[in-house]
């Protein structure tokens, strides 16, 4: 059942970032997007994190794709097509992408390979996770604030209506 | 000693980009330098709690702020370039059509990343660090609002910027796979122990090294660099080409320097980074080389700069690294700063021909700007030339001669388009009339700190050299 | 006085700094006035050490001021330290007494020039670095001279840079110094690594009390050496030289001749210590030497510009010096040294008084009789050719014959048959010189309006200074047969250099002196033959060979003839050196790895093409080698 | 029975490089944008699996941060997009070449 599950889940992940590259519709590319990602989410749901699951699903599918999908809208980009990429270019970035892919499982064979994963320890419950988001992971959780102060300003005084602009 | 006060200078330098962004918006005056004032004397007071911290060992969050002599230090550098930045921009925003608030606040945000990033050995603060950094950086380079170079620059870094952090993170994800820690020491453990590193830890600290490199600049990572730093404005190139490399080169430093002493280790890692310094030093000298714009030279002198850098860090000599860092700083700074100085109002004058007979209409920069070049050359008796001569010495030292071999006929060739701009400024007549606006005492001050530093440093380094030695003995 | 000694090189360094920023400024009578005071200060306090030094008693150390801690901390130190010894004396009055009578020449060559000021700001900074250089007393801070007196050199080279050829000389002698100049700082590198620090009497000590391997002793040796062939222009690094001569000639007299080109001589004897433990670096540092000496002087065979003969024949003296160093007979070849400064700086100056008179004519085509035009340059200039072939009882008779001397006494005969056919070959192109300048047919093509006329006397005094110590210089180092306590400049030197190789029989100088007294005067009558007796020689060749002598009917048929005769046996081979080495290999390296260079920096432009997909391509192909790397 | 963490691993790094390769094909800032995002996520899928396979529970938490760098990331990556159509009129990478050589 589980099997099925993620099964049914990676190909969907997959597919829709194959969709992705495919297609040449903006739009259709950030629906692709969410897809994949609300996809991810199911993913995370089946490796105990239910609470990385949640913010995934409210967050990443939700917030930050839709934010996408209003830049498109502004942008009115369904007139653009997307010029193709050469042939000979298109088979070098294969190749080195396998290479890459070889090179990632290759890394990762003895960390995961044969490893039944920890079912008990994996920490679905939330509030251990409040607990070390607030212990272990408090300097982390404070810098997180300036991250997104900066990334506020920075957006503001970029993209913001000004005198002089 | 565990206490609150470990986070004062971070605290300082967040509370002044608050404080300037927040005046800001509240301002109606046309004049927006007081802004500027506020955001240096941030800088100061920050400057004024590292110093009270040397020698104190301060620590919070558990270990993952850590105030060690070599993290104040860098801090102290940090400091010093974001005043640097902060005096050559007061007069520049309103020339060159930039928001100073802005500016203010984001040179210190970014100053702000870049202190996280030293101070700590966990990776995962060393990421969120050099993320602040990063966005901030994105905004700084394209500030310029109405300049498509600007524009395109911030692009291009936030491009290629969030694309070698995607690498960041899976390189995170296999190193907390291979440890189940992100923690330096954690990871070391087994390398250190000469059992090796798993390849998943390898291949985990290659995608972090590639995403590091391409922060400092280094060679096949680098490509980024010139166009960011030419389309970025001048005090942020300023900021870019020291900041986030300085802040690499340390990270780097903390954590290679025990797995290099393990000879398996070395011997992968080692002849891999050798390659890159090498590719580094050419490839930033030999493209620098045709260049008609100074400061896109002077990109890729940053470049290649990066290259000699690495090379300090191969050698595991610490003094030598950072006290390149520092003479850099100020040369970089120095040279970049008249080229800031080279503007009015709306304009900037960065070509070669620009500078043609600079020597006879403005003496006194010509005179400085030749200071600078000569230093970054490496010519006697600058600092340049001690800095470069401790990390060659450095390297011949530890036995790495071949890559010593290289980088003395790097700079072979950097000389050759450094000693151009003087000829042009001294032996060239001027073709069109490049009226500069004097009037900016800031940049002045500027120019002037970095000459003093260049000249100081040539000649008397020892008190600058006893301190970083004393600074290092303890940590590594 | 003597305790300010270490003022001797900041004085000229404070006046360059003060014409550097306000020259424009200053009045040209004001500026030369300057220039010219600093460098007489110098020298005031050079002779004041000078004199201090003398009275001290045998044995005792020279002069030595730190200034302060250079490098202090860390694994070497080096202060900034002035040391003034024998040796140093030597070089200090030579850099300051020739240099002051080239400004004072200058005041009046270069009164005209627009850049005035710049260029008395560059020959003031040049004797800054020099005396830097010779002052140093430890290899870090002679090479921050090193390296200042290379950036003059290329400032002053390309002088009048809107001539393309003076601009592109610079480049040359800038590109191929920074050659050799990157072997020394290697040199250096390796000497601070092993020995642990840099001051000379360390690594003279060092060296010589075996510390050191010898495979390292002589690596190091020979990279230093090749930094000196760089500056001092020896084969292979000499190309730069005959361009140099772009620059104004008392440039070319007081860099070019006189000081900086023997730097190279100075640091080897410096090091005497080094080079005398390390057998087969004196042996590259003598070979070298030799076939630089031959080899140039056959160059200076078949030149027409005055100033490159005169070019040629200072790498060929240059030579000479290493010959002597490389023997052993250190102290011979700083004579040469001391002797060349000055009748290579008058023939320089000289020269540049006919150029001047000429109003900038230097083809020796088209010179010719101008003996009656120029009564005062022409005697001194002919002591400076007869002082340079080694006509008895003039200054370079003895140095010389000091060289020559050394190189039997050390049991190396080829190198002493090389240095007297070389000797041979001096006295031949110097007369050829002096012959084709002074005597016979006025060849000259002045404009109208034009007249020959003499120097004015701040050009000429100089002259007649140098022409003096031209005759007389060689009187401190007379040879063995004077007496035992004769040769006072090695004895003088003996606390500052290694001693030379053993004393000869006095039958046996005296055969040898004799020998080279033969080989000069040999010289001056070929070239005599050749030159004087034009009529005769060619006609009578002409009618020998009448088919010959169509071919030669030329306005210069005696170059010609002369040529098919006497040179291409003897020059032919050299011309094929230079023809191989030089233009192919030295000027194609050059050139080569200016376009290999350029075509890197073209290819890598092509890579940063502005796209950033190209950028991340890069990234990732730099990724997945580094990942692969680590994996295997 | 529930898919070991090797499968979510191959995952990831399949997603990873589905993303790289996204990067490469894809020819406007803002596509190319969406790949990185797909790189990032593969980077959290591969964080989970290896937490999982480890026992650790603070993989989710790392996995927080990720997802909050990616989204400052947004926040500015789309100003910049903004600033960029406004003095193009186009958002294709290939127009960004004024600096180059």
């Amino acid at each position: 059942m589980a099997w099925a599950v993620f099964l049914i889940l990676s190909f969907l992940c997959i597919g829709s970032v194959a969709a992705m590259i495919l297609s040449r519709n903006q739009a259709h590319n950030a629906l692709f997007l969410v897809l994949s990602f609300s996809s991810l989410g199911g993913l995370f749901g089946l490796l105990d994190a239910p609470f990385a699951a949640a913010v995934q699903v409210l967050v990443y599918a939700g917030a930050i794709m839709v934010l996408f999908l209003f830049a498109i809208m502004m942008f009115n980009l369904r007139g653009e097509l997307p010029v193709r990429v050469k042939k000979t270019r298109l088979a070098f970035t294969v190749g080195l992408g396998t290479i890459l892919l070889a090179e990632l499982l290759l890394a990762g064979r003895k960390l995961v390979l044969g490893s039944p994963g920890a079912a008990s320890a994996a920490g679905g419950d939330t509030a251990r996770l409040g607990h070390f988001l607030f212990s272990d992971y408090l300097y982390a959780f404070e810098i997180t604030s300036l991250l997104i102060l900066a990334a506020l300003v920075g957006a503001l005084a970029l993209a913001g209506k000004r005198e002089g602009s | 000693m565990t206490t609150f006060m470990a986070l004062a200078p971070l605290l300082t330098v967040v509370f002044g980009a608050l404080v300037v962004l927040l005046l800001e918006a509240f301002m109606k005056r046309a004049n927006r330098e007081p802004l500027g004032y506020v955001a240096a004397l941030a800088l100061l007071a920050a400057g004024f709690f590292v110093i009270r911290s040397w020698n104190r060992d301060l620590d919070y969050f558990g270990g993952r702020l850590v105030l060690d002599r070599f993290s104040l230090l860098l801090i102290a550098l940090f400091v010093i370039l974001g005043l640097f930045v902060l005096l050559m921009g007061l007069k520049y925003a309103a020339r060159q059509g930039m928001n100073l608030g802005e500016f203010c606040g984001l040179v210190l945000l970014a100053v702000a990343g870049l202190m996280i990033m030293v101070s700590s050995t966990d990776w995962l603060v060393v990421f969120l660090g050099l993320e602040v950094l990063s966005v901030a950086s994105y905004a700084l380079s394209g500030l310029k609002k109405t300049d498509r170079t600007s524009s395109e620059a911030a692009a291009k870094y936030f491009l290629m910027g969030s694309f070698a952090g995607a690498f960041f993170v899976f390189g995170l994800a296999l190193v907390f796979g291979t440890s189940g820690s992100l923690d330096f020491s954690t990871l070391l453990a087994g390398g250190v122990s000469g059992a090796g590193l798993a390849p998943a830890g390898a291949v985990g600290l290659g995608l972090i090294l590639a995403a590091l490199s391409f922060k400092i600049a280094i060679a096949p990572f680098h490509m980024w660099a010139p166009d960011v730093y030419e389309g970025a404005p001048t005090p942020v190139t300023v900021f870019l080409t020291v900041g986030p490399k300085a802040a690499g080169l340390a990270v780097l430093f903390r954590l290679l320097v025990p797995l290099l002493r393990n000879e398996p280790f070395a011997a992968v890692f080692g002849s891999a980074l050798s390659l890159m310094a090498v590719l580094t030093m050419f490839a930033g000298n030999l493209a620098a080389l045709r260049q008609r714009s100074v400061k896109r030279m002077l990109a890729y002198s940053s470049i290649a700069h990066s290259g000699y850098l690495i090379v300090a860090v191969i050698a595991g000599d610490g003094p030598s690294l950072v006290f390149y860092l520092v003479v850099y700083l100020f040369m970089n700074a120095g040279a970049f700063s008249v080229l800031a100085a080279m503007s009015r109002k709306g304009v900037e004058y960065t070509a070669l021909d620009d500078f043609a007979g600079l020597g006879r209409r403005y003496p006194w920069l010509a005179a400085c700007l030749s200071v600078f070049l000569l230093s970054l050359a490496g010519f006697p008796p600058t600092a340049g030339f001690l800095a470069k001569f401790y990390v060659f010495s450095g390297a011949v030292r530890e036995g790495h001669v071949a890559l010593a071999v290289a980088a003395v006929l790097a700079s072979l060739i950097s000389v050759a388009y450094y000693l151009k701009v003087i000829v042009f400024m001294y032996m060239k007549e001027d073709q069109g009339e490049a009226a500069i606006d004097q009037e900016n005492p800031a940049l002045y001050l500027v120019i002037f700190l970095c000459l003093f530093g260049v000249v100081q440093l040539g000649l008397w380094p020892g008190n600058l050299l006893a301190l970083i030695r004393q600074a290092l003995s303890a940590a590594f | 006085m003597a305790e300010l000694f270490w003022l001797i090189p900041l004085i000229p360094g404070a006046s360059a700094l003060l014409l550097v920023l306000f020259g424009a400024k200053l009045s040209r009578r004001w500026v030369a006035w300057q220039a010219c005071s600093a460098v007489f200060l110098s020298f005031l306090l050079s002779s004041a050490a000078f004199a201090h030094l003398v009275r001290l008693p045998p044995g005792a150390p020279g002069l030595t001021k730190t200034l302060f801690a250079w490098i202090s901390s860390g694994p070497f130190t080096s202060p900034i330290a002035f040391a003034f010894d024998h040796l140093t004396a030597v070089m200090t009055l030579v850099v300051t007494g020739v240099g002051l009578l080239i400004h004072v020449y200058s005041t009046a060559y270069m009164a005209e020039d627009r850049s005035h000021a710049r260029y008395f700001a560059h020959l003031n900074l040049f004797t800054f670095f020099m005396l830097v250089l010779v002052m140093a007393s430890d290899l870090v801070l002679m090479f921050v001279g090193w390296e200042g007196v290379g950036l003059c050199s290329y400032l002053l080279i390309g002088f009048w840079f809107e001539r393309p050829a003076a601009a592109k000389a610079g480049m040359k002698a800038f590109v191929v110094n920074r050659v050799g100049d990157a072997a020394f700082i290697l040199g250096i590198l390796f000497l601070l690594a092993n020995v642990g620090g840099s001051s000379f009497s360390l690594i003279n000590k060092a060296a010589g009390g075996g510390l050191l391997p010898s495979g390292l002793m002589t690596l190091v040796a020979i990279l230093l050496f090749i930094g000196a062939t760089g500056k001092s222009a020896q084969i292979p690094l000499y190309v730069w030289l005959p361009d140099a001569m772009e620059g104004p000639t008392p440039v070319s007299a007081l860099i070019h001749a006189a000081t900086m080109v023997t730097a190279g001589v100075y640091m080897v004897c410096r090091l005497s210590g080094l080079y005398a433990a390390s057998g087969p670096a004196s042996t590259v540092v003598a070979w070298i030497g030799a076939a630089t000496a031959l080899f140039a002087a056959a160059m200076a065979l078949v030149q027409n510009d005055i100033k490159k003969v005169l070019a040629y024949s200072t790498i060929s003296q240059i030579g000479y010096m290493f010959l002597g160093c490389g023997v052993g007979a250190y102290a011979a070849g700083m004579f040469h040294l001391v002797t060349h400064a000055f009748f290579k700086s008058l023939l320089f100056l000289a020269a540049g008084s006919v150029i001047h008179a000429l109003a900038g004519e230097q083809d020796m085509r088209r010179m010719g009789g101008l003996r009656k035009h120029l009564p005062v340059t022409f005697p001194v200039f002919l002591v400076g050719a007869l002082a340079i072939s080694g006509v008895p009882f003039l200054s370079g008779f003895f140095s010389k014959d000091a060289i020559l001397t050394g190189a039997f006494a050390g049991g190396q005969y080829a190198l002493w048959g090389a240095g007297l056919l070389g000797a041979v070959l001096t006295a031949f192109y110097m007369f050829r010189l002096v012959y084709m300048t002074f005597y016979g047919k006025e060849r000259t093509a002045m404009e109208p309006g034009h007249s020959i006329h003499e120097s004015p006397r701040a050009m000429t005094i100089p002259l007649v200074i140098l022409a003096a110590f031209s005759a007389l210089a060689g009187y401190v180092g007379l040879p063995v047969f004077f007496g035992e306590k004769a040769d006072l400049f090695g004895r003088y030197l003996a606390s500052s250099v290694k001693s030379g190789s053993p004393h000869l029989a006095v039958p046996t100088e005296g055969l040898l002196v004799l020998l080279a007294t033969a080989s000069a005067l040999l010289g001056i009558a070929l070239a005599f033959v050749f030159y004087r007796r034009t009529p005769a020689l060619p006609s009578r060749l002409a009618s020998r060979f009448p088919g010959v002598y169509r071919l030669l009917v030329g306005k210069y048929y005696i170059d010609e003839v002369y040529d098919a005769v006497v040179v291409r046996p003897l020059v032919r081979g050299a011309e094929k050196v230079y023809e191989r080495f030089d233009l192919k290999v030295i000027d194609g390296a050059l050139n080569g790895s200016a376009a290999a260079a350029g075509l890197a920096g073209k290819g890598l432009n092509f890579l940063q093409s502005g796209l950033v997909r190209d950028y991340a391509l890069a990234f990732l192909i730099g990724a997945i080698t580094f990942l692969g790397f680590l994996l295997l | 029975m529930i898919p070991p963490p090797a499968a979510f691993f191959i995952l990831a790094a399949v997603l990873f490089v589905l993303g790289v390769l996204a990067f490469f094909v894809k020819k406007d800032l803002l596509t190319q944008f969406m790949a990185v995002e797909v790189m990032l996520n593969a980077g959290n899928l591969a964080f989970l699996a290896l937490a999982k396979s480890l026992g650790k529970a603070e993989g989710q938490v790392i996995v927080l941060f990720v997802i909050t760098v990616a989204a400052a990331e947004a926040v500015i990556g789309l100003a910049i997009i903004v600033l960029i159509f406004r003095q193009r009129k186009t958002v294709q990478t290939d127009e960004l070449k004024d600096l180059k050589g």
